[in-house]
């Protein structure tokens, strides 16, 4: 399927490409912004990182390399060990999702299409020229793009991802995989992966993961921040600058909790707490967690892996020498994965568990990308699960096509309703 | 004596019903909605005051529901029409009977909706994407048959051996094949039969993925079409209540909770 | 045999025994715990030391009996087993680890004697022969002593320390061997060859200077030390014998004496009979074990340890080279032919 | 009452245990130079071959007091030995598995050599799961040894003849403690080949064989013994009666196998066992690292009793694997160093 575009008509597509990109970044962003009035003033930073979402003028890039990843599944740490910078690719936006069906049959995941569209046109966040695509092959669809964006001669990577976590073979395959993955890192980058790189790589994640859990721990104490801020701030971890990023949720962090203090909360005192999980919602692609925080929900937690599942768990080294920190770092983005690419998986029914009783959920809100069978397939598990836990499950199933927002409306406002009056 | 207005503006028809103090209907009317359908609401509704000598001071309080809900301008609040199709529900007491799920077959989609003990909704499902499944399907075939709608329920029962079978459940289609099985000198009232049977193996289908519980009420407007009422009876292999007014039950819905609501605000 | 041998028989041992008083001075009296060979049967050992003791009949209730054997001689393999006619002239003392004196007596068992007390309590009991006689113009004391130490493990190990302590009785024994004891002796202590020990003959309860003090194991090894002027000699046990590898018995207990003796100018009368010089011996035997590090060698297992911390060194460093090489490929075999 | 609780949780656990360690190390191989006696059936390797030693280690007890013919055994000796065995619970009841992970000279020893290959920077082994399973079993077979032939000495099992007395306490005499501990006070008369006849040269030579395993793999395995070692078989019997006690909260648990890559002993079901509450294997020291390492809030506790005194916390874990002052120090990335 070689895709034989004349250079010219290829500009074109680009040019237009980031026209929408940029309007659809813009109507998402006004939406986002405008429509609420009580957004805390340090979110203000992570709306400016989404205004330059393109333009890329981050200048903690300049002169290092980047690596591109998608997924949870490649290790960071690794990445900043050998002197690159992991930027997160995963796209949200419809603009390249009609870019991405040329080469994607109708029934695709918008995601992988999106993802496929940015990768085709360069249209990536902050504008990154990367060395490295690197493709974690959890669902079929992903090894599919990732196998097409190869054709279109771009710098792709295969990170192969066992189909099962827990058997001890998985766990070895798993190993030697990431083994031979920093080895292509450090041939791609020229660096080699020294001790202290690595060692100051996972103290670096490690802190941004420390001030993500504070977050989280202000989250659950009381709703003083909308899910969908919630979501932008992890959403900027794909592509912010880490020490930076860390800075700045540290500071959102301190100006939540004056806002416990002076029991300022956002929207309606006894509105129903949404669980939201499923396919992740990507900037900008933030209809759902929007739609429902319009019509008068809280998003108290997101079990998406844009959000808390990218960022939750950390690395505990017992030896800190290469052979025993770069099988910890591994075993970090495998172990507690709940992505639903391993089977069994019922760690992200436990988890979902435990969302629901921490952050005392009313009601889960289970979206699925329409192609995503992945998540589909695994809704029906989930949704017997939350409601053998008196818990009412609402099943969405849409994707970046903005124009079901009718039908999405009267499902969210009739299943919040059902919620306000069990409540 | 203070009057409550519940106004359903669907794709197709506007709904009005009034209530008065003691919960009774007192007046329904229906009509097209139209292009201009926040003008032609405004009209349906003065023509139905003047029909049933109501003043317009009277009415105590207005809530709007369907589709064209957030557009009503002089509505003092609107009503998801989910909410309001269970209270209309609900409200039709007749003795003996706890309504637990609402089938409600509108002109642009299907509701399937379940109730708990009290009332209020627990689950439903939604089909509003694929017009098959909802009165459109009824309309269309109807066009093509050259036949009004209202007798298609008496022509389904004027069918005498089994219904023909009706594959094709996508509107468009279905289209075609209406035509090509008249062509092959069928009678109407087969192809009738039919195509009742499809809908209601469609609904039944949609009905199963909500795994719906007893005491069903169907509603909405095809509900008056009593062929639909016995294929939709077959297939769900259980009995159908059917509401007095099926076309109005949402509107008179939203008059119930407008009355609700005017008691909470005024006391 | 004809009656006239068998009577020159009896003469002769008449004979023999009646000089067995008049003894060279190098023939110490001393009592063992080791039966003669044809008497082996009719006693038994008993207790942590093996002491020689009558045989019990069945259902005999009270003390146990221990018997020490009258012996003569130097030789502690061949000594003589004396029989003590009743006109010889010899005392016997027992005392009790609580230093009292226990009712002992002189039996002869099929024409041997043997020196017999009961035992019953736990520590050392100490034994004495004492026979005084007069020859010529000098009075002969003979002191044959044995420490005989009782424990079984049932009756605790309490104050040890104080029980193991030597005790000595000068008001009744004028003259005796003492052994000193090391520091971390007690109930299960055995001397092993190789161990120094120093021995102090007393006389009247001090120790004297300057006297002769012999050691004789088993196959006829001596040595003769002189007490230094502290009165102590210091011997060094050897293992005098070693047996075929096969027949090798940690736990045999072999035997050894240590006599000193000297004379003093002192008269006295004793028995009606005058003396001028009073000639003092005395005697102690005692078991010991073969040497404790017997047959060990740390060289050899510092060898067996080195070689295996090579070997298993050497295996692991193996074990992972090979695990960097790309994993075992299956093999199959290609010939046809059945 | 909570800053205290929170002070603890914060505390770097496994420094406290070194220097636990080396004051245990002292007390069980040095104390009767202190005259300190604390019993005669403890719990852990305070060997009466090392003169240094403040008391005796259960399994040489067991040994002697099995070592009497099943008449006796079956009557009032039998009586000594449950009295012996019950004051080993008395002990071993007071810290559970802890005797092993915090008071254990061989173990303090082998803790010590980790920290030696650490220092070298030579990479550590782990069994896998297959022959983890497999090996976990060796133990109870040694236990059941040690048992059974000093019984074999004093009496014959079906009609076979007696065991010979050259087979005297058994486990002592392979047991590399018995080797090791007396060479602390300068005592070498343990390290021998005993030549007296075939039993004795090849029991003696295994103990020599088994100390060099000893010595050599604990250097590439943590705690290479302790996973073979009897008296951690004969303890396990008695932790579930523990007052110390490591309790799981599943639900808590994201299965993170953080508790798993940093457990001395490799224990896999610490991480994977997401439903049991008491979580002390038979293989667990009680050395509470995996405690240490577990960021979930209250997920892993350590109780007396049901009283929480340790516990993870996400503060402690971090406090104790990524201190803010640790990236600072470091070079900046991309200096050449």
């Amino acid at each position: 399927m070689q895709h034989s575009v004349s250079k010219d008509r290829f500009e074109r597509m680009r040019k237009t490409g980031s026209i929408h990109y940029s309007m659809e970044i813009k109507k998402n962003l006004a939406e986002i912004v405008d429509k609420f009035p009580d957004n805390p003033k340090s979110m203000q930073y992570f709306y400016d990182r989404y205004e330059h979402f393109l333009s890329g003028d981050d200048s903690s890039f300049k002169g290092k390399k980047v690596v591109a990843s998608m997924c949870i599944h490649v290790p960071l740490e690794l990445i900043y060990a050998v002197g690159a910078v992991p930027v997160r690719i995963c796209a949200g936006a419809y603009a390249m999702d009609q870019i991405g069906t040329e080469f994607l049959p109708a029934k695709t995941c918008p995601l992988v299409k999106s993802t496929l569209g940015a990768i085709y046109l360069d249209i990536l966040p902050g504008n990154i020229d990367p060395v490295l695509i690197v493709n974690p092959a959890t669902c079929d669809q992903k090894k599919k793009m990732g196998e097409m964006g190869e054709e279109l001669s771009k710098p792709l990577y295969l990170l192969e991802v066992p189909p099962t976590k827990d058997t001890e073979e998985a766990r070895r395959y798993w190993h030697r995989v990431i083994k031979r993955f920093v080895k292509k890192l450090e041939s791609v980058t020229g660096n080699k992966i020294t001790r202290r790189s690595l060692k100051r790589a996972i103290k670096m994640v490690a802190k941004a993961q420390a001030e993500y859990r504070r977050f989280n721990q202000l989250r659950k104490t009381a709703p003083v921040i909308y899910g969908k801020d919630a979501i932008l701030v992890t959403n900027a971890y794909f592509f912010d600058d880490i020490e930076r990023w860390t800075q700045k949720v540290s500071e959102l962090n301190d100006e939540l909790e004056k806002r416990i203090e002076q029991k300022i909360y956002v929207g309606k005192p006894h509105s129903p707490r949404i669980l939201l999980t499923g396919s992740p919602s990507i900037f900008p692609n933030m209809k759902l967690p929007v739609l429902i925080e319009e019509l008068g929900g809280l998003v108290v937690y997101e079990e998406f892996c844009s959000t808390s599942r990218m960022i939750w768990d950390t690395v505990a080294v017992d030896e800190w020498f290469l052979y025993d920190m770069i099988p910890a770092v591994a075993d970090r983005y495998l172990k507690p994965s709940t992505c639903p690419n391993f089977t069994p998986n019922n760690d992200r029914k436990r988890k979902i568990a435990k969302g629901i009783e921490d952050f005392s959920v009313d009601g889960v809100i289970y979206q699925t990308f329409s192609g995503c069978q992945l998540y589909d397939m695994e809704s029906r598990m989930v949704g017997n699960f939350v409601e053998s836990m008196g818990i009412s499950t609402l099943f969405i199933e849409s994707d970046y096509n903005p124009d079901d927002f009718g039908q999405l409306t009267t499902r969210l406002e009739a299943f919040l309703d059902s919620l306000k009056n069990k409540k | 004596m203070k009057y409550f207005v519940g106004i359903d503006i669907g794709s197709t028809t506007i709904k009005i019903a009034i209530i008065n103090e003691e919960k009774e209907l007192v007046a329904k009317g229906a009509s097209p909605t139209g292009s201009r359908f926040n003008q032609n609401a405004v009209d349906a509704l003065d023509l139905l005051l003047f029909r049933n000598n109501i003043k317009k001071e009277d009415i105590a309080y207005t809530v709007s529901t369907g589709y064209g809900r957030k557009l009503f301008k002089d509505s003092d609040e609107n009503v998801n029409e989910l909410t309001a199709n269970a209270v209309g529900a609900r409200a039709f007491q007749q003795d003996g009977v706890k309504i637990r799920t609402i089938i409600n077959v509108g002109g642009q989609d299907t509701k399937v909706i379940l109730l708990d003990e009290n009332g209020d909704i627990k689950n439903f499902v939604m089909n509003d994407k694929c017009a098959a499944g909802t009165g459109r399907f009824l309309d269309i075939a109807a066009r093509n048959l050259e036949v009004d709608i209202i007798d298609m329920g008496s022509l389904h029962f004027e069918a005498k051996d089994s219904p023909l079978p009706v594959n094709s459940t996508c509107a468009v289609f279905a289209e075609s094949e209406i035509i090509s099985l008249l062509a092959a000198g069928h009678h109407v009232n087969e192809i009738v039969s039919g195509i009742h049977y499809s809908i209601a193996r469609r609904i039944s289908r949609l009905a199963a993925r909500g795994r719906i519980e007893d005491d069903v009420l169907f509603d909405g407007g095809t509900a008056l079409n009593k062929g639909m009422v016995e294929a939709l009876e077959n297939e769900l292999m259980r009995k159908i209540h059917i509401h007095p007014h099926p076309q109005f039950t949402t509107a008179i819905g939203s008059a119930h909770i407008a009355l609700k609501k005017f008691i909470r605000v005024s006391v | 045999m004809k009656n006239s041998t068998r009577l020159f028989w009896y003469f002769f041992l008449a004979i023999l025994l009646a000089s067995a008083d008049m003894r060279a001075s190098d023939k110490p009296v001393w009592l063992s715990n080791v039966p003669p060979a044809h008497l082996k049967k009719s006693v038994s050992s008993y207790g942590m030391h093996r002491l020689c003791t009558t045989k019990r009949k069945r259902g005999e209730r009270g003390a146990i009996k221990v018997i020490q054997w009258v012996r003569e001689g130097a030789s502690v393999e061949h000594a003589r087993y004396l029989f003590l006619s009743d006109t010889a002239g010899y005392r016997t003392f027992v005392f009790s680890p609580h230093k009292k004196k226990v009712r002992s007596k002189v039996i002869n068992i099929k024409g041997k004697s043997v020196v017999e007390y009961p035992d019953n309590e736990e520590g050392y009991y100490n034994v004495y022969l004492v026979m005084k006689r007069v020859s010529g113009d000098t009075l002969y004391v003979d002191v044959a002593k044995a420490e005989l130490l009782s424990h079984s493990c049932r009756n605790g190990h309490k104050n040890v320390r104080k029980e193991v302590k030597p005790k000595i009785y000068p008001e009744v024994i004028t003259f005796e061997i003492v052994r000193e004891r090391h520091l971390n002796e007690d109930f299960h202590f055995f001397i092993a060859s190789g161990d120094r020990f120093t021995y102090k003959p007393m006389l009247n309860g001090k120790p004297v200077p300057g006297i002769p003090v012999t050691l004789c194991t088993e196959k006829g090894w001596s040595k003769k030390e002189s007490t230094d002027k502290t009165g102590k000699a210091e011997f060094q046990f050897i293992q005098d014998y070693f047996t075929h590898w096969s027949e090798m018995n940690r736990r045999k207990i072999y035997y050894y004496l240590i006599y000193s003796e000297f004379t003093t100018d002192k008269s006295g009368k004793f028995q009606g009979q005058d003396y001028r010089y009073v000639h003092y011996s005395t005697s102690l035997s005692d078991g010991y074990f073969p040497s404790r590090t017997m047959y060990t060698s740390l060289v050899w297992s510092l060898i067996v340890f080195v070689v295996s911390l090579i070997v298993i060194v050497a295996g692991i460093a193996i074990f992972r080279e090979r695990r960097k090489k790309p994993y075992k490929e299956y093999i199959f075999d290609e010939n046809e032919d059945e | 009452m909570n800053n205290i609780r929170k002070w603890i949780n914060n505390a770097n656990v496994s420094r406290f245990r070194f220097w636990v360690q080396i004051l245990t190390f002292i007390l069980f191989v040095y104390g009767s130079y202190f005259l300190i006696h604390i019993g005669q059936n403890l719990p852990t390797f305070a060997c009466p071959y090392n003169p240094g030693s403040p008391g005796t280690c259960f399994l040489i007890s067991v040994q002697h007091q099995m070592h009497t013919p099943f008449s006796s055994l079956f009557s009032w000796r039998g009586l000594g030995f449950l009295t012996s065995l019950g004051s080993f619970v008395l002990f071993f009841v007071l810290f559970n598995k802890a005797w092993c992970g915090f008071m254990c000279p061989l173990g303090t020893i082998q803790d010590w050599i980790t920290k030696l290959r650490n220092r070298l920077g030579i990479r550590f082994s782990n069994y896998d799961e297959r022959s983890f399973k497999r090996l976990s079993w060796i133990k109870y077979v040694l236990l059941v040894l040690l048992f059974l032939i000093p019984l074999a000495i004093a009496n014959s099992f079906f009609g076979l003849p007696k065991v010979s007395h050259n087979m005297m306490s058994p486990f002592c005499q392979i047991c590399p403690a018995r080797i090791i501990l007396p060479l602390f006070s300068g005592d070498t008369s343990q390290m021998f080949i005993n030549f007296t006849n075939t039993t004795t040269i090849v029991m003696s030579s295994l103990a020599i064989l088994v100390l060099a395993l000893f010595f050599v793999g604990s250097f590439v395995k943590k705690r290479f013994f302790c996973f073979f070692c009897p008296m951690s078989a004969l303890q396990y019997l008695f932790s579930r009666i523990g007052i110390l006690r490591l309790t799981k909260v599943g639900d808590k648990c994201t299965r993170c196998g953080n508790c798993s890559r940093v457990c001395d002993m490799g224990i896999l079901s610490i991480a994977e066992d997401i439903t049991s509450v008491n979580v002390v294997t038979d293989n667990c020291m009680m050395c509470f690292k995996c405690v240490e390492a577990c960021p979930e809030e209250g997920c892993l506790d350590v109780k007396v009793f049901n009283f929480k005194i340790f516990s993870s916390t996400e503060e402690g874990f971090f406090k104790r694997y990524n201190p803010d002052g640790d990236s600072k120090e470091l070079p900046p990335l991309n200096s050449k160093k």
